[in-house]
């Protein structure tokens, strides 16, 4: 059995590590450990986290760069043998240009950068990412310019029909449409799973939802993947 | 050796950039647009060897371009 | 060597007496190199040779003050160890010609200089000007500015929380883009740039150098170096990435006992930089050019110490330590070089391909540059009759919150990440000040920058005062102890005698209400010649001040509850001249509203300690300002998507005067029970009246009239999006 | 009538992105690598019309270029 210790993955450029660093010793109550993008072996690796941020100055694509980092490769190697890896926001460009998850995510519609609050309906409360979420709407907040999901027609069925959406944008009250679509993502996507439904990748971000003065509802997230461990 | 590689949205992609010029084109007031698309390029320099067509290819397959989206095309400078 | 002409000198900006002192310094002519640095060290910017007199008379020290200016930033004490370290900067001029790297160097600038003294950046904030509505340029120059200030600081990581974004005509060629940092530092962990020890080695770290916004007198150097085809100024383009790398490789390398003294290399790059720390530590330096990182051919010596490449840090490090500096720079996949030594010679000595190519005594050099005491005249008023027009109360309080500088921003803020690092508590839509938890701990510093330019231009000494007294009531509104201030004077030419009126008086109001609330001037920048065509700017004197909140439960916002009830704080006199319902009515003279600092002080600490005493009863305050009463209730009313009732009090004449008028010190605060607020009021005799209670889904004035709160958003959304779509 | 504008970067203009690429690529394994630069194109279609090519040059050069950093070239396709 490894030791129960979650590894957050660092990139030149990450910089939500620290705070997704707290929001899982204080809600998850375990121990974390960071490890640097150049690192080829990770020991502990009940859980992988690969956070937010610019990583690698998000040059060319975002997420792109990240995905030719050695520590990369390990978690490609570990996701395979069904090792639970959630990848939030710059995390969840990472894993789609690594293949790790369908689609990719373009210039918001806007092509702004967006920092707000956004809502999310829970659209698959059976994964091991969401199933003790307790709520069937909550808020995270999100910032990004590149959050815009897309996907083939094909590989969206495919999301569909294996009900490996877990996240839509939607209103206060639920309402998922165009006008609860911050970014112009497909669907209102707003996270994934893989097939396996071993890997999670989401754009907003629970980690910024966990102080008293914010809306809470980031600690039901990471409260709900204890049983993970 | 330089090549130059060509990226650009597949068929069908939506892109909110080239949506947006478009618009403020014809706000500009010139009417006569009818289309307009947005790629890349990258001017590669790489030292003269045998199979250097390969290695960019691999370089815009693996990194430069993204194929869930994009198309590239490379051509000999 | 060739003989300097006098058209070189005067492309480089110095005048003939500044020439013969250089002269006089170096017993001997300089050549290109030197006059090159001599002309940057005494620019202006660098110098602060106009404006060097009146700053001094600044108030700057105090209780809290750990380090005035003179330093890359102004530090103070917030108790626990901990220290906050805060200061504003133009890229007034940058922003114009390219508003997108402009704006996003001018903040990557600021927040060099604050985690150059050791200090994590916690909170960015901005303050921005630009020209009409209607001006060609100004549309293209708001996205681009705030694109610029919102990559940069995403990408880096640290939340941009705050600031005002204003438009007025006189910016239409000369925008203003005054970016403020606010960092973290623990006491005994902060930097300083004094060079030490002799043969110590200069250690530079950053983005390779190339001919980035090299002074605009390069084209002159073009006359001594034939092949400076591409020589031509160049815009310097910001690298958040590379910022990044700087900042947590710094920090990490400062938790060794490596660095004896650190300078970014902002203004004038290598030159100032490698001046500074040499001046102040009183010894020589060695810089050995071709070891200089660069990122272009054939750099000339005068290219290289001219630059204003940027992400680019210079160090001064123990020998023992400087393997250990390179492997943690290489970590971070940052080269850092070696590039010269300090000798105790008293000179800087530049050596390029084995030559000694430029030689300047150091202390000279700094200490007689210039200082003037520039004429300056009164100017004078013009009276301007114009067509003026008149609104009911409804109508005014519609135009003004659909017009362009009270519509909402939301178009701006949103594109700035306001949650990273998680200890944004609020951001300024939120509070009439920024609230930043300091983090991991139960207190939080509150942030604010603020400027009425129509006021300074009617009456700068006043305006200014005015400006230092609003930021301090921000301050108090959202809960906060007010502890000091940054400054960022933005003026016209002061070669100019009304203009150079315009900075003395600007110092002088701010020195007068600094003085009175014990608010001292910590750090600060000056940016001049902010004029086109002879057209000045209006005098913009902006304060960023900073305060303390010792528990988080006193930070307020603009929050209120159904069953609130609101009061005002404080005397409404009825003063509309220069008012923002004076200007709508096309009524543009008059003089600013009279400040009694006594009162304010009075008012200020009233609110300060009842907030502290009585927090669970207080939702929330708001103070007032531009709009006046009518548009603060408005605004509360806009955030918090509640209607109120408002009732005119008996005793009140002047029904409109009462609303729109921009009288000083007062505050809207709201409360959930008034027993305690009325009491305390009256035993320390201050000014309450209630004025409306929470209720209902719409704005509404008893007898008056009522507006929905969805009407209500509507107008205020409306001509923002409009503007930034077309 | 297509017309294809090329934008890149002026001379000496830094460029970090094409840097992080170049580190990159280099990480990856290939060691021939000399230079990378990085420019953009637009593909825009009008109706067929007098002073066609006279319009794409001012759109290149109000909106598609920042004249202060990029260079644009247009060509007939
Ligand atoms: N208006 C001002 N009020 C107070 N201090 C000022 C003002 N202008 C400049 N200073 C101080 O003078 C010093 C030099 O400033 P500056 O040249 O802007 O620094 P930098 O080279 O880091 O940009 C700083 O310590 C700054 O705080
Ligand atoms: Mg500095």
């Amino acid at each position: 059995m490894p030791k129960r210790i979650i590894s957050i993955i660092v990139f030149p450029g990450s910089n939500c590590d620290r705070d997704l660093a707290i929001a899982i010793q204080n809600h998850l109550n375990v121990k974390t450990q960071y490890v640097w993008h150049d690192n080829s072996k990770i020991d502990n690796y009940e859980m992988i986290f690969i956070p937010g941020g610019f990583s690698f100055g998000d040059y060319l694509r975002a997420g792109v760069l990240a995905t030719k980092s050695p520590a990369l490769g390990e978690v490609i190697r570990l996701a395979k043998k069904g090792v639970p890896i959630i990848g939030i926001c710059n995390g969840f460009q990472i894993l789609t240009e690594c293949n790790l998850l369908d689609g990719t995510l373009m210039n918001n519609k806007n092509q702004l950068f967006i920092c707000d609050k956004s809502y999310l309906k829970i659209e698959n409360n059976k994964s091991i990412f969401s199933k003790n979420l307790k709520k069937s709407v909550v808020q995270f907040p999100i910032a990004h310019a590149q959050g815009n999901f897309f996907a083939s027609n094909d590989s969206l069925k495919e999301l569909e029909d294996n009900n490996q959406i877990i996240f839509r944008y939607c209103s206060k009250q639920g309402v998922i449409n165009e006008k609860n679509n911050p970014n112009g993502s497909l669907n209102n996507i707003a996270g994934i799973t893989n097939k396996q439904k071993n890997i999670l990748g989401m754009m907003p971000h629970p980690e910024r939802a966990i102080n008293k003065f914010d809306d809470q509802d980031g600690v039901l997230f990471f409260n709900g993947l204890k049983e993970l461990l | 050796m330089i090549y130059r590689v060509y990226i650009n949205y597949k068929k069908g992609i939506l892109d909110p950039e080239s949506e947006a010029i478009k618009k403020t084109i014809s706000n500009m007031g010139f009417k006569s647009l009818k289309n307009l698309s947005k790629g890349k390029f990258f001017d590669i320099e790489i030292s003269e060897k045998k199979n250097g067509l390969k290695e960019i290819e691999k370089i815009s397959k693996d990194l430069l371009s993204n194929p869930v989206i994009e198309n590239f095309k490379i051509i000999k400078k | 060597m060739k003989k300097i002409s006098q058209k070189t000198i005067k492309e480089h900006g110095l005048s003939k007496n500044e020439y013969s002192l250089i002269n006089n310094i170096l017993k001997r002519e300089p050549n290109i190199l030197e006059l090159g640095i001599f002309s940057v060290m005494w620019s202006e910017h660098c110098s602060y040779k106009s404006t060097k007199k009146w700053l001094k008379t600044l108030p700057t020290s105090g209780k809290s003050v750990i380090c005035g200016p003179g330093e890359n930033a102004g530090i103070i004490d917030i108790g626990d160890e901990d220290a906050i370290v805060f200061k504003m900067e133009s890229h007034n001029h940058p922003s114009f010609i390219e508003p997108y790297q402009g704006a996003a160097t001018g903040v990557g600038g600021i927040m060099r200089d604050i985690f150059t003294m050791g200090a994590r950046p916690i909170a960015n904030l901005n303050s921005l000007r630009f020209g009409a509505p209607k001006h060609p340029k100004t549309k293209n120059l708001l996205s681009g500015v705030v694109k610029g200030i919102g990559d940069y600081g995403n990408c880096v990581g640290i939340p941009t929380v705050g600031g005002e974004c204003f438009f007025h005509e006189s910016y239409n060629n000369n925008i203003l883009v005054n970016a403020m940092c606010v960092g973290l530092v623990k006491k005994n962990k902060i930097f300083y740039s004094t060079a030490k020890g002799i043969g110590n080695p200069i250690i530079y770290v950053g983005s390779k150098t190339g001919r980035d916004g090299i002074h605009g007198a390069t084209m002159a150097s073009a006359e001594f170096d034939d092949q400076s085809e591409s020589s031509r100024p160049q815009v310097q383009v910001g690298d958040p990435f590379m910022e990044k790398l700087l900042l947590e490789s710094c920090l990490e390398l400062m938790k060794e006992d490596a660095i004896i003294a650190i300078q970014d290399m902002g203004a004038a790059g290598l030159t100032s930089s490698s001046f500074e720390m040499a001046s102040k530590g009183s010894c020589g330096v060695k810089l050995y050019l071709d070891l200089v990182p660069c990122r272009e051919e054939n750099m000339s010596p005068y290219e290289m110490m001219l630059s204003e490449t940027q992400e680019r840090m210079l160090m001064i490090v123990k020998p023992t330590k400087k393997k250990l500096t390179i492997d943690i720079f290489r970590k971070w996949g940052l080269e850092a070089v070696e590039i010269g030594e300090i000798t105790n010679t008293g000179n800087m000595e530049i050596f390029f391909k084995k030559n000694l190519v430029g030689k300047l005594p150091i202390k000279p050099l700094a200490e007689s540059s210039p200082e003037y005491d520039r004429p300056s005249k009164k100017p004078k008023t013009i009276k301007k009759k114009g067509n003026y027009k008149n609104f009911s109360i409804k109508d005014a309080l519609v135009k003004i919150i659909s017009s362009p500088n009270h519509s909402s921003k939301k178009w701006i803020f949103n594109q700035y990440d306001r949650s990273v690092m998680c200890d944004t508590i609020f951001s300024s839509e939120e509070s009439d000040a920024a609230v930043v938890r300091v983090h991991n701990s139960n207190k939080a510093i509150a942030i604010t920058c603020d400027c009425n330019p129509i006021f300074c231009n009617s009456n700068p000494k006043l305006g200014a005062a005015i400006g230092v007294a609003e930021s301090w009531r921000n301050l108090i509104s959202s809960g906060a102890e007010p502890i000091a201030i940054t400054d960022n004077l933005n003026f016209g030419n002061p070669e100019k005698e009304e203009i150079m009126y315009q900075i003395k008086e600007a110092i002088e109001g701010i020195k007068m209400a600094c003085e009175v609330l014990k608010y001292p001037v910590v750090s600060g920048n000056v940016s001049l010649y902010n004029e086109t065509n002879k057209k000045s700017i209006i005098p913009t004197p902006v304060i960023g001040g900073v305060g303390l909140i010792k528990k988080l439960s006193h930070a307020k916002g603009f929050k209120m509850n159904f069953g609130d009830k609101i009061f005002l704080v404080g005397e409404s006199l009825g003063h509309l001249e220069l008012s923002e319902l004076n200007r709508i009515c096309n009524k543009n003279t008059g003089k600013p509203p009279p400040l009694d600092l006594k009162k304010e002080l009075k008012n200020g600490l009233f609110i300060k300690n009842f907030i502290k005493k009585h927090h669970s009863v207080v939702s929330g305050c708001h103070d007032l300002s531009d709009g006046g009463l009518i548009l603060a209730l408005a605004e509360l009313v806009l955030k918090n998507k509640k209607g109120i009732k408002v009732k005119i009090p008996k005793n009140v004449k002047k029904i409109k005067e009462w609303f729109f008028c921009e009288d000083q010190s007062r505050y809207i605060i709201i409360v959930k029970n008034e027993k305690e607020l009325i009491s305390s009021a009256k035993i320390n005799e201050i000014n309450l009246q209630e004025v409306a209670i929470v209720d209902g889904n719409s704005f509404s004035i008893i007898n008056q009239f009522e507006i929905s709160v969805k009407k209500l958003i509507s107008y205020n959304n409306t001509w923002f999006k409009r503007f930034v779509q077309i």
